[in-house]
């Protein structure tokens, strides 16, 4: 099963410490020495605030991905439990960002790369959970409330075990209430 | 200061009919002008030209169009600086295009055509060749027509949308968010 | 209190207080306490983080804050959840104050604050009865021209309530910028000494005098607020401003009113600015004086629950620079007065060793602990500091009494009419900071924001004018006007509006009226009337903003090329 | 066949099955679409709607130019072709022109002069007849008369119809029989409700019949020698032309119908300049016509050009609102009630011929209490007909439809006379050659049975 991290509504407070965090695990720590025109200021999650919601929004890493169907160059794959997208491959069609549901991919400037008419360049961007960078996912990391959090197969499923271990002891308690 | 993408029109196969209403419109609108088209179908004189392209498979129909690709390769392929990008959209200049097809060979979407080119209500011949000339035809989003994209307007099944990508990802965001309210004790 | 004890008290009220956009570390203590069962009352205008979370959010209407607080009042006392055993031991004052609040039942409050009389009642009993209840208030409190009023108003929602003395309860100010309760710890107020030691006393003044080894003055100073009136209208000859030295601070960007803070600039004699980054009010110098910045700093700073901190050096400065204490040492030194400190920690000891409830805050102990929270009296390491203050109902007064103070609530000043329907307030957003001399200038913070910034606006409101998200608008007060970008949201109540400050292009402060509470002179940035107009020709604004974004930085002398640099 | 799809265009999306009236189109969605003769009323709504055009990307380079010879369209023609199309005949009325031993006369129905213009870039609806009329004439046609003058017969004959009917007790309802497709759709499908059917022919048969009896005389020629072309609308007329039982003068009595597509085809083909062309007058006195003859081409308009002349016949005192709003408008079914005198006049309007089912059934069921019903198959009336210029958007057929509407009731008001028994031309040849309505001769002439299919 892919991997993916997801975010506690009840906990986030907003800070997008989550979303400076990403840039700086993809960008190497140096951003803050470097000239900024040469990186690139890509968060691979989104904050989204609504009249009662907080929280980060990112890559689900779907097991059937609509994205890497739709991709016709092939750059979406599937890789060490998450999908990834090879920027060197995508050409910016969008057809991935029309297809995800969770809006997770927008497209994003790749600074110091230009199209034949000088023109920005633009590529697919998503969450790839830090694929290559040891500590694991930068969001959950950084996130100053702890409101992010890396789900793995493991976890899934020991959850899902214990909710069936639940639900069944609660069948049982009706048909014996006497116990 | 705002960071753009380009947007473009998507076609849905659970919807298209095949009726190519929408082929005939991008070509009327496209030509209204160049080539003095009225309303109705005794007003064309020249080819129809249209810049997407009703396509059937094994499941059924659907236009493709141009995506406008945020790292065109139809227009990183074009050696003579047909194409380029203005407002966010990949524009091909007819007048500049020569026809080597290097920008159909780029496009993994087929949405590019060779179709004869004709000004004034007539086809643009060539020197020494009875072909007339031809150019790269696609996808503009109806750039400068009143009305934005005459394909997504004459659908009569809403089988056409333009998509505003970056807004679009916004909205399915907030739904993603909410959905994490139902999932947030998921252990 | 300390910020740590947040956490662990049974009720928080957060009144005016928006811990996410302001204090992320704080706002942190505030969601650990709710996993941990707190029960939060949230007092806001809008739909906070806190808010969003809080069990009973008061949504109450801008410049109301003060008949919520005696509605809460009165519930407490009309339904006898009062702590009548410590009201008599350690409270004076209470028979007047009840006078005063009679008439602020809920039903009287409802109308003034657009908050359910049952709403207020809830409230008052969840904080009345959960114990031990804490209340922290924010610049929602601070900056009205009623605010003293309010803070002494939720002082006493805890005197009566008992909820002061122990860990986890009292009332606790979130100052708004970061060391700016150093700043008061070291004397930078118009009254008073390093230590809260009043200038008007001749006692401490004398201390002084002998200690620096000059004459010193018994008069009070002119606060910041009143500096623009003094150079511009001072009838008086002797008593009108002509220099000006700014330090830390960027007036022409923070102040209320920025049309009258120019004027003022512009006709003092001699300006001083000396700071980190450029600033506004460093197009008004004569003087700029380069100064280090955080990380290239050592020396102390003072959180807002009293703790004093080591602040260690990162990196070194490259360039023509100084710390800050350098400069004044060199100022001083050549105006005839010579200081030779050789670092901070001998200026630290000067003034410790001055300040009685700072003597026992000695380096090696901050060193040793992480930090002091002062009071700390003496060197000894046994002494550990103060977490929190008034212990076992002892209060700092001369008999060791709390004094409650009633008072009427007043509107504010300037109220939505005809002309400026809507009402704006000053806000802060979580990753700009002040003026944005230190994160307008950290490029990695304004790729997630830039000029000209938002005003919040309530979505209706938006449909109404057809307003998108991102598009910009004119913002206007009869002071002045600015464009910014439009954010519509439900998190704003309709009629309301709200920008941060800190934007040179959206500069809400163009608009603020520069009315201020009578005590503590901090002006109203928390309220005045406005309107938003549509700019039909978005390309032209878009240009327009590019311009003057452009222009400011060609003024300031930042590369203008590509993108704005530090 | 008239209305024919092109199974090698079609693209099978059905978009014409939505429109036709009359379920005649058949096949698997996807897949190329057949008509089923039998079914189909030839109203041309599905010409007017497909947009399957032959395509050099689709069909190849050279399928344009094979298609437009196996459809028989001129080669100057270089307009999108598309799946479903109406026959051309051009040809025959080519090879009549050019025979100098031929009397050619022809007459164009009211909705051509609103629309034909759009074929050579005038806005929708711009109002032309002088044009068109001088275009006729350019032809080569040898006499230029109006279906219009034969609609004013029309409302004299139906008028007397109906008030005989009415007043003798008749078979009522009485429908208009204008209109071909309906009288197709009726027989096919409610031949017990034929004599329903007003007796009276329609404008274009009328017009047949009469120049080559009453026209011939006028030119002392034989009907023998009269080639007689009808521009219409419409691409059922030619099915209504050809019908055994329009043979009333002798002769097949409307040589060719053609469409108002066809007639902007032939002018370009002979090299007329439409813009360089000077108005010109319709030729007398066939040509001379009435306001109440002109409205037959939208929605309504027959009914109301009926009572205009209906109300005089009866009361004897002229109509005092001569524009009858009452019948305007183009909800596809809808009743008034008429003061004509004492009689309470009770009339319905139906136009888009799907509308007409639940009437028809109504009148089965004897529980329809109405006089006199118009029914129009296409959307709009004739001024929508499926041989009229076909929209490349259909966004813009709303528009077009009003624009055509409007430019009709404009022609209404600036003509000299409004009702057709006003029409000097009309009295004339009572006068001269039917005597009065329903006369003999003009039951002869102008009256028909449909003969049982």
């Amino acid at each position: 099963m892919n991997y993916f991290v997801k975010g506690n509504p009840d906990l986030c407070i907003g800070c997008r410490t989550c979303m400076i965090g990403c840039v700086v695990a993809h960008e190497g720590k140096h951003i803050f020495e470097v000239d900024p025109d040469s990186y690139s200021f890509n968060p691979k999650l989104h904050m989204v605030k609504t009249a009662n919601l907080s929280v980060p929004v990112q890559c689900k890493h779907c097991e059937n991905p609509a994205c890497m169907a739709v991709c016709p160059v092939g750059a979406i794959s599937q890789k060490d439990h998450c999908i990834v997208i090879d920027t060197e491959k995508c050409m910016g069609c969008k057809s991935c960002m029309d297809a995800c549901p969770f809006g997770a991919i927008n497209m994003t400037v790749q600074t110091g790369k230009f199209q034949a008419d000088g023109t920005e360049k633009k590529v697919a961007n998503k969450c790839d959970l830090c694929y290559g960078f040891s500590g694991g996912p930068a969001c959950v990391r950084v996130c100053p409330t702890e409101a992010l959090t890396l789900v793995t197969e493991d976890e899934l499923g020991d959850a899902m075990e214990r909710k069936r271990a639940e639900a069944a002891r609660n069948a049982y308690l009706e048909t014996h209430p006497q116990e | 200061m705002k960071k753009e993408i380009g947007s473009f029109v998507v076609g849905d196969s659970t919807k298209c009919t095949g009726c190519k209403a929408c082929e005939l419109a991008c070509f009327t609108v496209h030509n209204r002008k160049s080539n003095h088209l009225g309303k109705t179908v005794g007003t064309v004189t020249v080819p129809v030209t249209p810049r997407l392209f009703l396509t059937k498979f094994e499941q059924g129909c659907m236009p493709i169009q141009c995506k406008h690709c945020e790292d065109a390769p139809c227009l990183n392929a074009c050696t003579k600086g047909a194409i380029s990008r203005i407002d966010h959209q990949v524009i091909v200049d007819a007048e500049k295009c020569i026809g080597c097809k290097d920008c159909m060979q780029a496009c993994p979407f087929g949405a590019i055509a060779l179709l004869p080119y004709a000004r004034d209500g007539r086809l643009v011949g060539q020197a020494m060749s009875s072909e007339p000339k031809v150019f790269a035809s696609k996808c503009d989003l109806c750039e400068g027509i009143e009305g934005g994209p005459a394909c997504v307007r004459v659908c009569p099944h809403q089988a056409l949308r333009l998509v505003d990508p970056e807004a679009e990802r916004e909205e399915k965001n907030i739904r993603a968010a909410e959905a994490l309210l139902l999932t947030k004790n998921w252990r | 209190m300390g910020i740590p004890e947040i956490e662990d008290a049974g009720c928080l009220l957060c009144f005016g207080y928006n811990g996410a956009d302001s204090h992320p570390i704080v706002a942190r203590r505030i969601v650990r306490g709710k996993q941990k069962g707190m029960k939060i009352i949230c007092a806001d205008p809008r739909v906070t983080e806190t808010a969003r979370i809080s069990d009973i959010h008061l949504q109450l209407k801008g410049g109301s804050n003060l008949a919520l607080v005696n509605a809460m009042a009165n519930v407490i006392w009309n339904e006898g959840l009062a702590d009548k055993k410590f009201i008599d031991e350690h409270t004076k004052g209470f028979d007047e104050f009840l006078k005063v609040i009679e008439k602020y039942t809920p039903e009287y409050a409802e109308p003034i604050t657009h908050i359910p009389a049952e709403t207020i009642r809830r409230a008052a009993r969840v904080y009345a009865t959960t114990k031990p209840a804490m209340i922290l208030y924010g610049m929602g409190v601070c900056q009205f021209t009623q605010a003293v009023d309010v803070v002494k108003g939720l002082a006493n929602l805890a005197l009566m309530t008992g909820n002061f003395g122990g860990p986890s309860m009292g009332i606790g100010p979130v100052r708004g910028q970061n060391n700016v309760q150093g700043a008061c710890d070291m004397g930078a107020l118009p009254n008073s000494y390093p230590g809260y030691q009043n200038v008007t006393v001749p006692e401490i003044r004398e201390k002084f005098e002998k200690a620096w080894g000059v004459p010193l003055s018994d008069q009070v100073g002119c606060p910041i607020t009143h500096v623009p009136h003094r150079i511009l209208h001072e009838k008086e000859e002797k008593k009108r401003i002509h220099a000006y030295y700014i330090f830390g601070e960027d007036p022409a960007q923070s102040d209320p009113d920025l049309a009258e803070v120019r004027e003022a600039l512009d006709k003092c004699d001699f300006v001083v600015m000396q700071d980190i980054y450029m600033n506004k009010t460093g197009l008004y110098a004569d003087v700029i004086l380069p100064a280090t910045a955080w990380g290239e700093n050592e020396g102390i700073y003072t959180c807002a629950d009293r703790g004093f901190q080591r602040v260690r050096k990162l990196i070194e400065p490259e360039g023509d620079m100084r710390p800050d204490w350098q400069i004044i040492a060199d100022i001083s030194t050549a105006m005839g007065y010579p200081m030779n400190y050789k670092n901070t920690e001998e200026i630290w000891n000067e003034m410790i060793d001055l300040c009685p409830s700072f003597t026992g805050a000695t380096y090696e102990k901050i060193e040793k602990y992480g930090g002091v929270q002062w009071p700390c009296r003496d060197k000894s390491m046994e002494d550990k500091g103060t977490p929190y203050l008034h212990k076992d109902g002892i209060f700092a007064t001369k008999d060791h009494k709390a004094l409650f103070y009633g008072t009427d609530w007043h509107p504010p000043v300037e109220l939505e009419n005809d002309q400026y329907p809507m009402t704006l307030s000053t806000v802060r957003e979580v990753g700009h900071y002040s003026v944005r001399t230190m994160t307008g200038n950290c490029r990695t913070l304004r790729n997630l924001e830039d000029e000209p910034g938002w005003v919040q606006m309530n979505t209706e409101d938006c449909e109404k004018m057809n307003l998108k998200k991102g598009e910009l608008v004119k913002i206007l007060s009869k002071r002045g006007y600015c464009i910014t970008r439009c954010l519509p949201t439900d998190r704003v109540k309709p009629g309301a509006t709200y920008m941060t400050y800190q934007w040179w292009i959206g500069a809400c402060n163009e608009l603020t009226t520069a009315k201020l509470d009578p005590i503590s002179n901090t002006p109203e940035y928390k309220y005045c009337a406005c309107r938003v107009e549509k700019i039909e020709d978005q390309q032209w604004a878009e240009r327009h903003v590019m311009e003057l974004y452009d222009d400011i930085r060609a003024q300031m002398g930042i590369d203008t090329g590509k993108g704005a640099k530090a | 066949m008239i209305v024919a799809i092109d199974q090698n265009i079609c693209t099978g999306c059905r978009e014409c099955a939505e429109v036709c009236p009359a379920y005649a189109i058949v096949g698997e969605q996807g897949k190329p679409q057949t008509i089923d003769t039998d079914r189909c009323v030839m109203c041309g709504q599905c010409v007017q709607k497909c947009k399957s055009y032959v395509s050099v990307l689709t069909h190849g380079k050279d399928a344009y130019e094979r298609v437009k010879k196996e459809r028989n369209i001129p080669d100057s023609v270089q307009e999108p072709l598309f799946a479903a199309h109406a026959v051309c005949h051009l040809n025959e009325v080519k090879a009549a022109l050019a025979d100098k031993n031929r009397f050619t006369i022809v007459q164009c129905a009211p909705a051509v002069r609103v629309a034909i213009a759009e074929e050579f870039g005038a806005e929708l609806g711009t109002l032309t007849p002088g044009k068109l009329s001088a275009a006729l004439h350019a032809l080569g046609f040898d006499r230029v008369y109006d279906t219009n003058f034969p609609a004013d017969v029309t409302i004299m004959e139906e008028g007397t119809e109906l008030v005989k009917r009415v007043t003798e007790g008749g078979v009522l309802p009485m429908f208009t029989s204008c209109c071909p497709a309906w009288v197709k759709f009726l027989e096919d499908n409610y031949p017990e409700l034929k004599d329903h059917l007003s007796s009276a022919k329609s404008p274009q048969q009328i017009g047949g019949a009469i120049f080559k009896t009453y026209g011939a005389q006028l030119e002392g020629r034989e009907g023998k020698d009269i080639y007689s072309v009808s521009v219409m609308p419409c691409t059922c007329k030619e099915f209504e032309s050809e019908r055994p039982e329009m043979k009333d003068s002798g002769f097949r009595d409307v040589d060719a119908a053609i469409t108002t597509r066809d007639l902007a085809w032939l002018i370009k083909d002979m090299g007329i300049d439409w813009e360089a062309l000077d108005e010109q007058e319709f030729d007398q006195p066939l040509g001379l016509y009435t306001g109440a003859g002109t409205i037959f081409g939208v929605t309504g308009g027959v009914m109301e050009a009926a009572i205009r002349t209906g109300y005089e016949l009866v009361t004897g005192q002229p109509i005092p609102d001569l524009e009858v709003t009452a019948v305007r408008g183009t909800e596809g079914f809808r009743t008034s009630v008429i003061k004509v005198g004492d009689l309470d006049l009770k009339v319905g309007v139906v136009t888009g011929l799907k509308n007409v089912v639940p009437v028809l059934e109504a009148v089965k069921n004897g529980t329809l209490d109405l006089h006199f019903i118009e029914v129009m198959t296409c959307p709009e009336g004739c001024v929508s007909g499926g041989g009229q210029p076909k929209l490349l958007m259909d966004t813009d057929r709303e528009e077009a439809y009003a624009a055509r509407r409007a430019a009709t009731f404009a022609h209404d008001r600036e003509l000299a006379y409004r009702k057709s028994h006003e029409n000097p031309a009309i009295k004339k040849i009572y006068e001269e050659f039917l005597e009065e309505p329903n006369s003999h001769i003009a039951h002869h002439l102008l009256h028909t049975t449909y003969c049982n299919k």
